[in-house]
C-alpha cells in the first residue's frame, strides 16, 4: 500500500489543498473537533470524531435553493445553483463514511436532488481508520468495520506512517494527485494495529448490540410498543440528536424575505420538533412520544423497509455523547427489542 | 441607500418614537422647520415601552446602522410608568450588546417631550453624526439582507 | 446518599404521600444518566441513581408532572430549588402537587472533561478521595476529581435549599461565588476582542435548541422562535441569526428570571458558554438595581417588572467600561 | 393578499414643494397589494376625502394608506372617511410625509426617497392591520375640578349649570385663589374682590357643586369617563359642618404671631384662622405648626369659646374616593421665588416688593387698610421704581424663557392707581417692551403715560442697593437716551415672572398628562384643542396651561367646562380599540404582564384547554379588560412568549415597518 | 445543471371562479401559454407565492384538458387567503406533478366507478371524473355521489348541472346536509345517502372528503359488502416537500409524496394509525 510518514502530514495537506479545497478535522479552542477548511499550519485533530458529522459537506444545515424577485404581479425565478468546487474531506471515520451511502439512498433516488448531487460529485471522501474507538461506538452493530472504512479512499495509521488506498476511481484520482509524496510501504505493522483495533472493538461495551430483531418487518410490533411512553418522557424535544446525527436528513423549506427579494432556503428539520409535521390542516404527531417514536422507527424500521434492510444508523455514538438527557438509540433498542 | 454627492456614508437610522411625547416632538420639529437628516426614519409606537428588544435587533439584522428610541421624560409618561420600564429594558439590552462587542453608539435612548422640537432635531443631528462616525453596521446585519 | 434517597422515596410511596418520584435513571455507562419518573419500589431499586453524574436539573419536568393527577416527589439539589421556586413564582408549577425533598448538591462531574483528557473507552468512574479512578477498555486511568467538575458546579452560587418540604442532610449556605469572574474578564476586553470572542463562540451554534429546551426559565407554551406569527421565527442557523438574534433574545427573555442553574452551558453540544450571557444580565441587574437572585423567593418582583424613579439612564452603558 | 389604496397629499405646496408626490404615488403603486395609488392637492378636503371614499368602494379596498401630514393631525379625518365608505377605520394608516419629511428636508430627491420609504412602511403595516371595533364604556356623570381659583370656580359653575355634579378640590382653606389677593383689575380698575366673591358664594351655594377645601388629590386611577380619584382632606381640626365662621376663636386665640399668607406676610394672623373675610367656605382652620394646643397640649381656648363645638384637635387627614367622568385641571400659577435675584436686593430690603405684595399693600383689607406705606418704616413712599420682566423672557437658568404676559398691564395699573391716589409720588417703570395686546389695553397704558405721567423708561435696572438712609439706590440704564441713571427710590416693585403651581407636576404624573419644559400643562393641540390635554377626559383651565390674565382665564375656564360637558352628556364613550390582548393558547400565566400594567387591566383566570398533545388541562391565562387597558404596550414586552400583543401596534406590524424601512 | 424539481416554474392565473363562499377555482397556464406541465388524475402540484408560503394542491382539471390546469382551493391558511385575494394576471410559482395518480389506466380501466365526495373533497376527484368522461368507452357505469353543507358549498356546481348531469353515461346524486330554500334535491349526510342509494358492490369506489365523512362512508360501504381493496382515497393533505425526501410525509414506511397520495384502503390498513 502507498504510505506517507505521519510527520509529513503537513506536506500532504499542503499538496492536496494546492489543487482542491481541503477539509480536515481539527481541534477547536474548547478542545472539541470540527471540520475546518485547511490552512497552513493546521493540525489534524487527535480526537476520535467531530462533534458535528461530516454530512454538512453534502447536505448543509441551511442552503439557498432558489431566489425570487417580485414585481407587481410578476415573479422572476432566479436559479442560484452554481457548480460546486472540487473538495476533499480528509479523515472521515468509518461511521461517517457509511453515512454518505445512506444519504445517497435518499437524495440520489429519483427525482435526484441536484443540490446534493452537485456537491457529492465534486467531493472526495478520504476516510481514516479508527485506532482508539470510544465506549459510545457501535458501528459494528451496523456491519461497519472501524478499522476498514469506506469512502472514495481510505487511510490507515500504524503509528508511524499513514497508508492510503483507493476504493474507486475518484479515490484513485485523489491518490494520483498526491502520488509524488507517497511511496510503497510495508503493511505488516499496520495489520497488527488493525488487528488490535478490532480486538478493542470487540471489547467495547456496546459490541454485542445487534440489529437482528429490527427491520422493516417489525413495523406494527414496535410502533405499538408500550415502551415509547417511558422512553420519551424525559425527552426535551430539542434537535441535538438529529443535528449531530450523520444520517438524519429531514429538512424544511422556507422563504426568507430579504427586503429586496425572496430567498427560498432549505434547512435541517428535526422530527423531535413539535412543528415537524405541522400543516395548515393540523398535525398528525402532537405528542413528544409520537415524535420521539418517529425518529427511532425511521432508523430501525422504516428505512430498512424501503432500503433492502439497510438501517438508518451508523453507530457513530454522537447522540450517546450529546443528548442533554442521555436518551439514545442504544437505550431505545435495548428497551424495545423483542427477541 | 441614500446617495450623497460626496459619497459620504449615509447611515440608515430607525427612530422609535412614543406617540405622546417624542412623536409630537418630531412633529413640532417639523412645524418649526428644524432640519435634521433624512437618514432618520420614524416608527410611531404608543409608548416607548412598546418597543421590544427584538424590534431593535430586527432593525440591525435588516441593515439599520443605528437605532434610537425616544420617549417621554421619566415621570411624564402618558401611561405613567412605561418609560421607566423602557429605561430598565434598554439599559440591560444595550449593556448586553456592548458585552457582545457591538458598537455602543449605535443604540441610544433619549427623552424628548412634545414641546422639545428643537431637542428632537438636535438629538437626531447628533445621533446621525455619531453613527456616521461608526460606519456601516457590520456586526449585527444579516448578510442575506445586504443590498446588492 | 443514593440508598437513603431510594428508601425515602419508597417510604413516601408506601405511605401514599406521593404517587410518583422524579429522579435519575442509570444509563449504559457511568455518566449517561437520564431523568426519569419512578412509580414503584421495584423501579427505584432497579435503576434509581444519585451519584457524581446526576447533574440534570429536574425542576423543569415538574411543569408537566405537577399538572398530572396525584403528587410527585422531586429530589432537588440546592440549585434546582432556585429554579423550582422561580417556577412557583411564575405560576408554572402546581406547588401542592409536588413534594420536595432537598438533597445535597454537587459538585457534579462532566464526562466531557474526562474525555478531554484523552481518556476514552470509559467503562466505569470511581471517586476515591477526590481522585477519579477510571476503568477503560484501554486500561485504568486516573485524574483529580476537581479537574472533571462541571463548570456550573465550579462556580456554585449557593448550597442552600430555598424551598423544600423535607431536607436530607445538612443545610448549606449561600456561597461567595466567583461566578462573575469570566464576565468581568470579558468586560475588561476591548469591544473588538469581545466581539471576536462571541462570534467565535456563537457561530458554533447549531440551533439544536437544547439550551432553550432544558432551561427551567424557558417554559413558554410556545416559544417565539417557533411561532411564525412572532415575526422572528427561525429554525435553522441562517446567516448570523443565532449570533445576532437568538441568543440575545433568549438571554433577554430570561433576564431577571434566570436562576443561573447553568444547564444551558452543560447541555450545549458545542460547548458554548451560554451561561455567561445570563450572568452578564444578573451582574448588571445587581449593579444597576440592587442585588437580586431570581428564585431566592417566590414573591419578589422581577427586576424588569419594576422600576425606581431614580434608576440609572441607559447611557450608563456608554459611559462605563471598555469601548 | 390585501387590496390597498395609497393616497398622496400635496398639502398645497407644503408637501409638494419638497416631495415629488407623483413619484411617491407611482413608487408605492408598485408595492405588493397596492391596487390604486393617487395623489391630490388637499387630501383632507372634502373632495380629497371623496377620492378616498370612492376608491374604497370602487376597488373594494381592504386597506388605505394616506401619505400626508402627521397622524396626530388627520388620522381621525381619514378614519372617519373610510368608515363612511364602509371600510373599518382601523384599516387606515398615515405616512407622515409633511412634519417628518417635507418640512424638515430641502433636497427634493432625498425627501422624495424618504417619503417613499415612509409610505412603504405604512403599506407594510396596513397589510397586517386588522379591523378593530371600539368598545363602549360608561361615563360617570360627575366632574372634578382641581384648583379653586377663578378658573376652577368658573369651570365648576358652568358644569354645574349644565346640570352635572362637580367637585372642586382646593389645597388652601378657601377657594378664590390669586384673584382674591388682587386689589383692582385692569383695564377697568374695578375691585377684584367685588367681582370674585359673588362667584365664590355662588359656587358654595350651587347644589351641584361640592367644595373640598384644604384638600389635595392623592391618587388618580382609571380613564376617561371613569376616573377614580382619591382626595385627601387634610385635617383642619375644625368640623366644617359645625363651624359657623363666627370668628370668635380667631379673636380669642392667644397665638397671634403667625405671618398672614393672604397678606403676603405683611401682617399676622392667629393659629386658628379664616384666611379672609369673604372666605368660602367660611370655616376656621387650625394651623398645627403654630397652635399651642397642638404643639404643647396646653391651651384649648378656641375649643372653649366655640359655641358650635366645632373644634376637634384629634381630627385626622381623611381619604375619600370618588368616581368622575371628567377632570379639569385649574391649578393656576404662583410668582417665582426671587432668591436668585440678589441684584434687586429683594431679600435684603423690605421695601423691595413683588407686584403681588404691592396688591396687598394697597388693598383696603391689606395690612395698612389700603394706605400705601413702606413696609420698613410705614412711611409714605414718594418715589417708586417698577422693574419689569423680573425672571420673564430670560435666557439664563435663573428665570423663565417665556413672557409672563400680565406684568405690563398690572404694572400700568399699579402706576396709575398710585399716581391717582398719591399725586406726589413719582413712578418710574423700567421695561424691555411694553406689551399691550388686548381690548383697551394700549389705551390703558397710554393713559398711564400721558394722563398720569408715569415715567416709562426703556431699559433694565442693573442694581438695586438699599442705603443706610432708608433710600434705595436704583442703578439703571435708559436705552433710548443712552445714559446711566441713578434713582433714589423709596420703594422698588418687581414684576416677578409667574410659574405653574408647584403641585402641578406631581399631579400631571398622576393624571398621566404631559407638561412642557416649564411645567405648564401641554394642550392636545396648540391651536385646535387648546383646553384639552392629550389624555382623554382631562381638560385644562386657566394659568396651569400658560400665563393668562383674568378674562382669558375665565374664557378658557368656560371652554374647558364646555369640553367637559360634551363628555358628560354622553352616556358612554367609545373606547380606544388599540388595546392589548392575550393569546390564551400561548399565555404562560406567569404574571409578568400584570406586574407592568399601570392600569390594573390584566387579571388571570383558570381556564380549561385542549392542549396540543390532546390532553385537557386547566391553565392560568391572562385576560385584559379592554375598557381599562389604555394600550401602552408595556405588557407586550414583559410577556416572554409573545402571547400578549397590542391591537394596532402588533409585533408583526412593527416588525413589518422596521423591515420596510430597512429594505 | 439539470433542472431540479425543487425549482418551480412560473404560472399565470388567467381565470378565477368563485365556486362557493370559501372556495375559488384558479386557472393556471404557463407565461408562454399552455399547461405548465402534464399530469395524471389525482396528482398534485406545489403552488406558492414566494414569501407567503408553499402548499400542495390537487390538480382539479383533467389531463385531457390540453389548455390549462385548474385548482379548486379552499381558503384556510396564510397562502390560500393570499390566493383568494389576488386578481387575474397574477403570477404564482408551481412545481410538480407530484405523487401517484388514481390508476385510471390500469386497475380502474373497464370498471364501474363510484365517486363519493364531500365538500372540497370533490377537487381531486373532478380530475378523474372528467378524465373518465373524456375516455368514456374505457369505463363501465359511472356514479357520482356528492354532498356538501349547503347548495352554496357545492364546488363546481355549474359544471355538475350543466355538463355531468346532461351526460348520459353518468349518474349524479347530489345531497346537502340541511334543507334549504331553492333546493329540491336530496337532503342528508353523504354516508347515509350512500347507504340509501345502495350502489352495486361491483363498483370501484373513489372517495375524498373530510376524515369524518370518509370514516362513516367507509363503514357504510363495508356494510353494503364493499371490500377495502375496492376503495381508493387520496391523502394529499399529508404531502410536504413533494419529492419524498424531506422526511415529514411518512405514514409508517410509506411516503405520501412518493408512495401516495392515492392509496387503497387495504394499503392504508397495513400502516400505523398516524394520519
Amino acid at each position: 500500500m502507498l504510505k506517507i510518514s505521519l510527520d509529513k502530514l503537513d506536506k500532504l495537506f499542503e499538496a492536496i489543498s494546492a489543487t482542491k479545497t481541503l477539509y480536515i478535522p481539527t481541534d477547536r479552542e474548547d478542545g472539541a473537533a470540527e471540520y475546518r477548511k485547511y490552512e497552513s499550519g493546521m493540525k489534524l485533530s487527535s480526537a476520535l470524531n467531530t462533534v458535528r458529522s461530516a454530512k454538512d459537506f453534502f447536505f448543509p444545515q441551511t442552503e439557498n435553493l432558489v431566489d425570487f424577485k417580485m414585481d407587481g404581479k410578476n415573479i422572476e425565478v432566479i436559479d442560484v445553483r452554481e457548480e460546486s468546487e472540487d473538495f476533499v474531506i480528509f479523515g472521515v471515520r468509518a461511521c461517517d463514511a457509511r453515512s454518505f451511502t445512506i444519504l445517497d439512498k435518499v437524495f440520489l433516488a429519483e427525482p435526484v436532488d441536484s443540490y446534493y448531487k452537485n456537491r457529492r460529485d465534486h467531493g472526495t471522501v478520504v476516510a481514516m481508520a479508527c485506532t482508539r474507538p470510544a465506549e459510545t461506538c457501535f458501528c459494528g452493530t451496523f456491519g461497519i468495520d472501524a478499522a476498514a472504512p469506506e469512502g472514495d479512499a481510505a487511510c490507515y495509521s500504524d503509528g508511524e506512517s499513514l497508508f492510503i488506498e483507493a476504493h474507486n476511481e475518484k479515490g484513485q484520482q485523489f491518490i494520483d494527485s498526491i502520488a509524488s509524496l507517497l511511496k510503497d510501504g510495508d503493511t505488516s505493522k499496520l495489520e497488527e494495529v488493525r488487528a488490535k483495533t478490532r480486538e478493542i472493538l470487540k471489547k467495547l461495551p456496546l459490541a454485542k448490540l445487534t440489529t437482528d430483531n429490527f427491520g422493516g418487518d417489525k413495523l406494527n410490533e414496535y410502533f405499538n410498543s408500550d415502551k415509547w411512553g417511558e422512553l420519551s418522557e424525559s425527552c426535551l424535544g430539542c434537535g441535538t440528536c438529529t443535528f449531530v446525527c450523520p444520517t438524519c436528513q429531514c429538512y424544511d423549506i422556507k422563504d426568507f424575505n430579504t427586503g429586496h427579494g425572496i430567498k427560498r432556503f432549505r434547512c435541517w428539520d428535526s422530527c423531535m420538533y413539535s412543528d415537524f409535521t405541522k400543516m395548515a390542516h393540523g398535525n398528525p404527531r402532537l405528542t413528544q412520544l409520537e415524535r420521539f417514536r418517529q425518529r427511532f422507527m425511521h432508523k430501525l424500521v422504516y428505512f430498512p423497509a424501503n432500503n433492502n434492510g439497510e438501517f438508518g444508523c451508523v453507530g457513530c455514538g454522537r447522540c450517546l455523547a450529546k443528548c442533554p438527557i442521555s436518551m439514545n438509540i442504544v437505550k431505545v433498542m435495548k428497551a424495545l427489542e423483542v427477541k | 441607500m441614500q446617495v450623497n454627492e460626496n459619497k459620504e456614508f449615509q447611515p440608515l437610522i430607525v427612530a422609535f418614537c412614543c406617540n405622546w411625547c417624542s412623536y409630537a416632538g418630531a412633529d413640532l420639529a417639523g412645524t418649526n422647520r428644524l432640519n435634521y437628516p433624512d437618514n432618520i426614519k420614524i416608527i410611531r409606537v404608543p409608548c416607548s415601552c412598546r418597543v421590544n428588544p427584538m424590534f431593535i435587533l430586527r432593525a440591525f439584522q435588516r441593515g439599520a446602522d443605528g437605532v434610537i428610541l425616544c420617549g417621554c421624560h421619566p415621570g411624564d409618561c402618558h401611561y405613567t410608568s412605561g418609560n421607566y420600564f423602557t429605561r430598565r429594558r434598554m439599559t440591560l439590552l444595550f449593556s448586553m450588546l456592548d458585552f457582545l462587542g457591538i458598537e455602543r453608539d449605535r443604540t441610544r435612548v433619549e427623552w424628548v417631550s412634545a414641546a422639545e422640537g428643537a431637542k428632537f432635531a438636535a438629538t437626531m443631528n447628533e445621533f446621525t453624526e455619531a453613527v456616521k462616525k461608526l460606519g456601516p453596521n457590520r456586526r449585527l446585519e444579516d448578510l442575506r439582507c445586504r443590498k446588492q | 446518599m443514593q440508598e437513603a434517597m431510594i428508601n425515602k422515596a419508597k417510604q413516601l410511596l408506601a405511605d401514599g404521600v406521593v404517587d410518583r418520584v422524579i429522579g435519575w435513571k442509570r444509563g449504559e455507562f457511568a455518566y449517561d444518566i437520564t431523568p426519569a419518573v419512578f412509580t414503584s419500589a421495584e423501579e427505584l431499586d432497579e435503576s434509581f441513581v444519585y451519584d457524581d453524574f446526576t447533574a440534570a436539573n429536574v425542576s423543569k419536568y415538574l411543569v408537566k408532572e405537577s399538572r398530572k393527577d396525584g403528587k410527585v416527589l422531586a429530589f432537588l439539589k440546592p440549585c434546582d430549588t432556585y429554579s423550582f421556586n422561580q417556577l412557583v413564582k411564575e405560576h408554572r408549577v402546581v406547588r401542592e402537587n409536588v413534594y420536595i425533598v432537598g438533597i445535597p448538591g454537587g459538585p457534579k462531574l462532566d464526562a466531557e472533561k474526562i474525555k478531554a483528557k484523552g481518556i476514552t473507552g470509559i467503562l466505569s468512574v470511581k471517586n476515591e478521595n477526590y481522585t477519579l479512578k477510571i476503568e477503560t477498555v484501554y486500561g485504568e486511568e486516573s485524574m483529580p476529581f476537581y479537574e472533571a467538575v462541571l463548570d456550573k458546579c465550579a462556580s456554585c452560587k449557593s448550597k442552600k435549599h430555598v424551598i423544600y418540604d423535607e431536607l436530607m442532610g445538612e443545610e448549606g449556605d449561600v456561597l461567595d461565588s466567583n461566578r462573575f469572574d469570566m464576565v468581568e474578564k470579558l468586560e475588561n476586553m476591548t469591544a473588538q476582542e469581545r466581539y471576536d470572542f462571541w462570534r467565535e463562540q456563537l457561530s458554533k451554534c447549531i440551533r439544536c435548541n437544547a439550551c432553550r429546551n432544558v432551561c427551567p426559565a424557558c417554559t413558554c407554551e410556545k416559544c417565539v422562535f417557533d411561532n411564525p406569527d412572532s415575526g422572528i421565527e427561525n429554525k435553522a442557523p441562517a446567516d448570523s441569526f443565532e449570533e445576532n438574534m437568538f441568543h440575545i433574545i433568549r438571554a433577554f427573555h430570561v433576564a431577571g428570571r434566570c436562576t443561573d442553574c447553568g444547564e444551558c452551558s452543560r447541555v450545549c453540544p458545542q460547548n458554548i458558554p451560554l451561561h455567561l450571557l445570563n450572568r452578564k444580565f444578573i451582574k448588571d441587574i445587581n449593579a444597576f438595581y440592587g442585588e437580586y437572585q431570581a428564585g431566592e423567593d417566590a414573591v419578589s418582583r422581577a427586576p424588569l417588572n419594576e422600576y425606581k424613579q431614580n434608576d440609572c439612564e441607559a447611557n450608563i452603558v456608554h459611559e462605563r467600561g471598555v469601548e | 393578499m390585501q387590496r390597498i389604496g395609497v393616497f398622496v397629499c400635496h398639502c398645497g405646496t407644503n408637501i409638494a414643494a419638497t416631495v415629488d408626490v407623483k413619484a411617491v404615488a407611482e413608487a408605492l403603486g408598485r408595492e405588493p397589494g397596492v391596487i390604486v395609488s393617487q395623489d391630490y392637492q388637499y387630501m383632507c378636503s372634502e373632495s380629497g376625502q371623496n377620492l378616498v371614499k370612492n376608491a374604497i368602494k370602487e376597488h373594494k379596498l381592504t386597506g388605505v394608506v394616506v401619505c400626508s401630514c402627521s397622524p396626530r393631525m388627520h388620522e381621525n379625518t381619514f378614519r372617519n372617511a373610510a368608515a363612511s365608505a364602509g371600510l373599518n377605520p382601523y384599516l387606515v394608516e398615515i405616512a407622515n410625509i409633511r412634519e417628518q419629511c417635507s418640512w424638515i428636508h430641502k433636497d427634493i430627491a432625498s425627501a422624495t426617497e424618504k417619503a417613499i420609504i415612509l409610505g412603504k412602511a405604512a403599506v407594510a403595516k396596513v397589510h397586517l392591520n386588522a379591523p378593530l371595533t371600539a368598545g363602549e364604556s360608561p361615563v360617570v356623570k360627575r366632574a372634578l375640578v382641581i384648583g379653586g381659583g377663578i378658573a376652577g370656580i368658573q369651570t365648576a359653575l358652568d358644569i354645574a349649570e349644565a346640570g352635572f355634579d362637580v367637585d372642586i378640590v382646593e389645597k388652601k382653606p378657601t377657594i378664590g385663589g390669586k384673584m382674591a389677593q388682587i386689589d383692582k383689575t385692569f383695564p377697568t380698575l374695578d375691585c377684584a374682590a367685588c367681582i370674585l366673591t359673588p362667584k365664590m358664594v355662588e359656587a358654595s351655594q350651587n347644589e351641584h357643586i361640592t367644595i373640598h377645601s384644604y384638600s389635595e388629590v392623592a391618587d388618580v386611577k382609571g380613564f376617561v369617563g371613569n376616573f377614580t380619584v382619591t382626595i385627601k382632606k387634610k385635617a383642619r381640626f375644625v368640623d366644617e359642618t359645625k363651624c359657623t365662621g363666627c370668628g370668635l376663636c380667631t379673636e380669642k386665640c392667644p397665638m397671634k404671631k403667625v405671618p398672614n399668607e393672604f397678606n403676603m406676610g405683611f401682617d399676622n394672623r392667629s393659629a386658628i384662622y379664616i384666611p379672609f373675610a369673604q372666605a368660602v367656605p367660611k370655616v376656621a382652620t387650625i394651623d398645627p405648626n403654630n397652635c399651642m394646643m397642638m404643639k404643647t397640649g396646653k391651651c384649648g381656648v378656641c375649643s372653649k369659646v366655640c359655641s358650635a363645638g366645632a373644634i376637634d384637635y384629634k381630627q385626622e387627614d381623611r381619604l375619600i374616593e370618588q368616581q368622575y367622568g371628567a377632570i379639569v385641571v385649574a391649578t393656576g400659577f404662583e410668582p417665582i421665588k426671587l432668591d436668585k435675584y440678589d441684584e434687586f436686593a429683594y431679600n435684603q430690603c423690605p421695601d423691595v416688593v413683588t407686584s403681588l405684595e404691592l396688591e396687598r399693600l394697597m388693598n383696603a383689607a391689606g395690612p395698612n387698610g389700603g394706605t400705601l406705606l413702606r413696609p420698613s418704616d410705614k412711611t409714605h413712599p414718594h418715589k417708586i421704581v417698577f422693574v419689569q420682566c423680573v425672571g420673564s423672557r430670560c435666557d439664563d437658568s435663573k428665570g423663565k424663557p417665556y413672557c409672563s404676559k400680565i406684568c405690563c398691564m398690572y404694572t400700568a395699573k399699579h402706576a396709575m392707581l398710585i399716581r391717582e391716589k398719591y399725586p406726589d409720588t413719582e413712578v418710574y417703570v423700567f421695561y424691555i417692551d411694553v406689551r399691550t395686546p388686548g381690548k383697551n389695553f394700549d389705551e390703558f397704558y397710554r393713559r398711564a403715560v400721558e394722563q398720569y405721567n408715569v415715567h416709562y423708561i426703556k431699559g433694565m435696572v442693573g442694581k438695586v442697593t438699599p442705603r443706610s438712609d432708608g433710600k434705595i439706590d436704583v442703578q439703571a440704564s435708559d436705552l433710548l437716551a443712552n445714559e446711566q441713571l441713578h434713582i433714589d427710590a423709596d420703594m422698588v416693585v418687581l414684576a416677578a415672572a409667574i410659574e405653574p403651581d408647584k403641585t402641578a407636576r406631581p399631579l400631571a404624573t398622576m393624571l398621566t398628562t404631559q407638561m412642557d419644559t416649564n411645567d405648564f400643562f401641554t394642550e392636545a393641540h396648540p391651536k385646535l384643542r387648546p383646553v384639552e390635554s392629550a389624555t382623554a377626559g382631562i381638560f385644562l383651565s386657566g394659568a396651569c396651561q400658560g400665563p393668562k390674565d383674568i378674562p382669558e382665564t375665565v374664557a378658557q375656564a368656560s371652554a374647558a367646562a364646555a369640553k367637559a360637558i360634551v363628555l358628560l352628556v354622553k352616556n358612554s364613550i367609545t373606547c380606544n380599540p388599540c388595546v392589548a390582548h392575550s393569546d390564551e393558547l400561548m399565555c404562560n400565566g406567569c404574571s409578568s404582564c400584570e406586574k407592568v400594567c399601570p392600569y390594573g387591566a390584566i387579571t388571570y383566570i383558570d381556564k380549561e384547554f385542549k392542549m396540543p398533545d390532546r390532553t385537557i388541562a386547566v391553565r392560568r391565562v391572562a385576560s385584559v379588560n379592554p375598557a381599562v387597558c389604555q394600550g401602552c404596550g408595556a405588557c407586550t414586552v414583559a410577556c416572554p412568549s409573545g402571547a400578549m400583543d397590542l391591537n394596532g401596534f402588533s409585533n408583526s406590524q412593527i416588525i413589518a415597518e422596521v423591515d420596510a424601512i430597512c429594505k | 445543471m439539470n433542472n431540479d424539481t425543487l425549482i418551480p416554474y412560473i404560472g399565470v392565473v388567467t381565470d378565477i371562479r368563485q365556486d362557493t363562499p370559501d372556495v375559488k377555482t384558479f386557472r393556471v397556464v404557463s407565461p408562454e401559454g399552455g399547461k405548465v406541465f402534464e399530469h395524471m388524475p389525482g396528482q398534485c402540484a406545489m403552488l406558492s407565492i414566494p414569501g407567503v408560503g408553499e402548499a400542495m394542491f390537487s390538480i382539479t382539471s383533467s389531463p385531457t384538458n390540453r389548455e390549462f390546469m385548474e385548482f379548486s382551493i379552499k381558503k384556510c391558511g396564510c397562502l390560500t387567503t393570499w390566493l383568494h385575494a389576488m386578481d387575474v394576471g397574477q403570477q404564482i410559482t408551481i412545481r410538480g406533478p407530484y405523487g401517484n395518480a388514481f390508476p385510471v389506466e390500469t386497475e380502474l380501466k373497464g370498471k364501474d366507478l363510484l365517486f363519493i365526495a364531500g365538500g372540497i373533497g370533490l377537487a381531486p376527484l373532478r380530475s378523474v371524473i372528467n378524465y373518465v368522461r373524456d375516455n368514456r368507452s374505457n369505463y363501465g357505469d359511472v356514479q357520482v355521489i356528492y354532498g356538501s353543507r349547503s347548495k352554496d358549498d357545492l364546488v363546481d356546481y355549474q359544471e355538475i348541472i350543466d355538463e355531468w348531469m346532461n351526460d348520459d353515461g353518468i349518474e349524479v346524486n347530489l345531497t346537502i346536509d340541511n334543507p334549504q330554500e331553492g333546493w329540491d334535491g336530496h337532503v342528508g349526510f353523504v354516508p347515509n345517502y350512500v347507504k340509501e342509494l345502495d350502489p352495486s358492490i361491483n363498483k370501484t369506489v373513489l372517495i375524498c372528503g373530510p376524515p369524518i365523512m370518509i370514516k362513516f362512508t367507509l363503514a357504510g360501504l363495508k356494510e353494503l359488502g364493499f371490500k377495502e381493496t375496492q376503495v381508493y382515497t387520496t391523502m394529499e393533505l399529508r404531502m410536504k416537500c413533494g419529492v419524498g425526501k424531506c422526511g415529514r410525509c411518512n405514514i409508517g414506511n410509506k411516503y405520501v409524496c412518493k408512495d401516495g397520495p392515492v392509496f387503497r384502503f387495504d394499503q392504508l390498513g397495513e400502516l400505523p394509525d398516524e394520519y
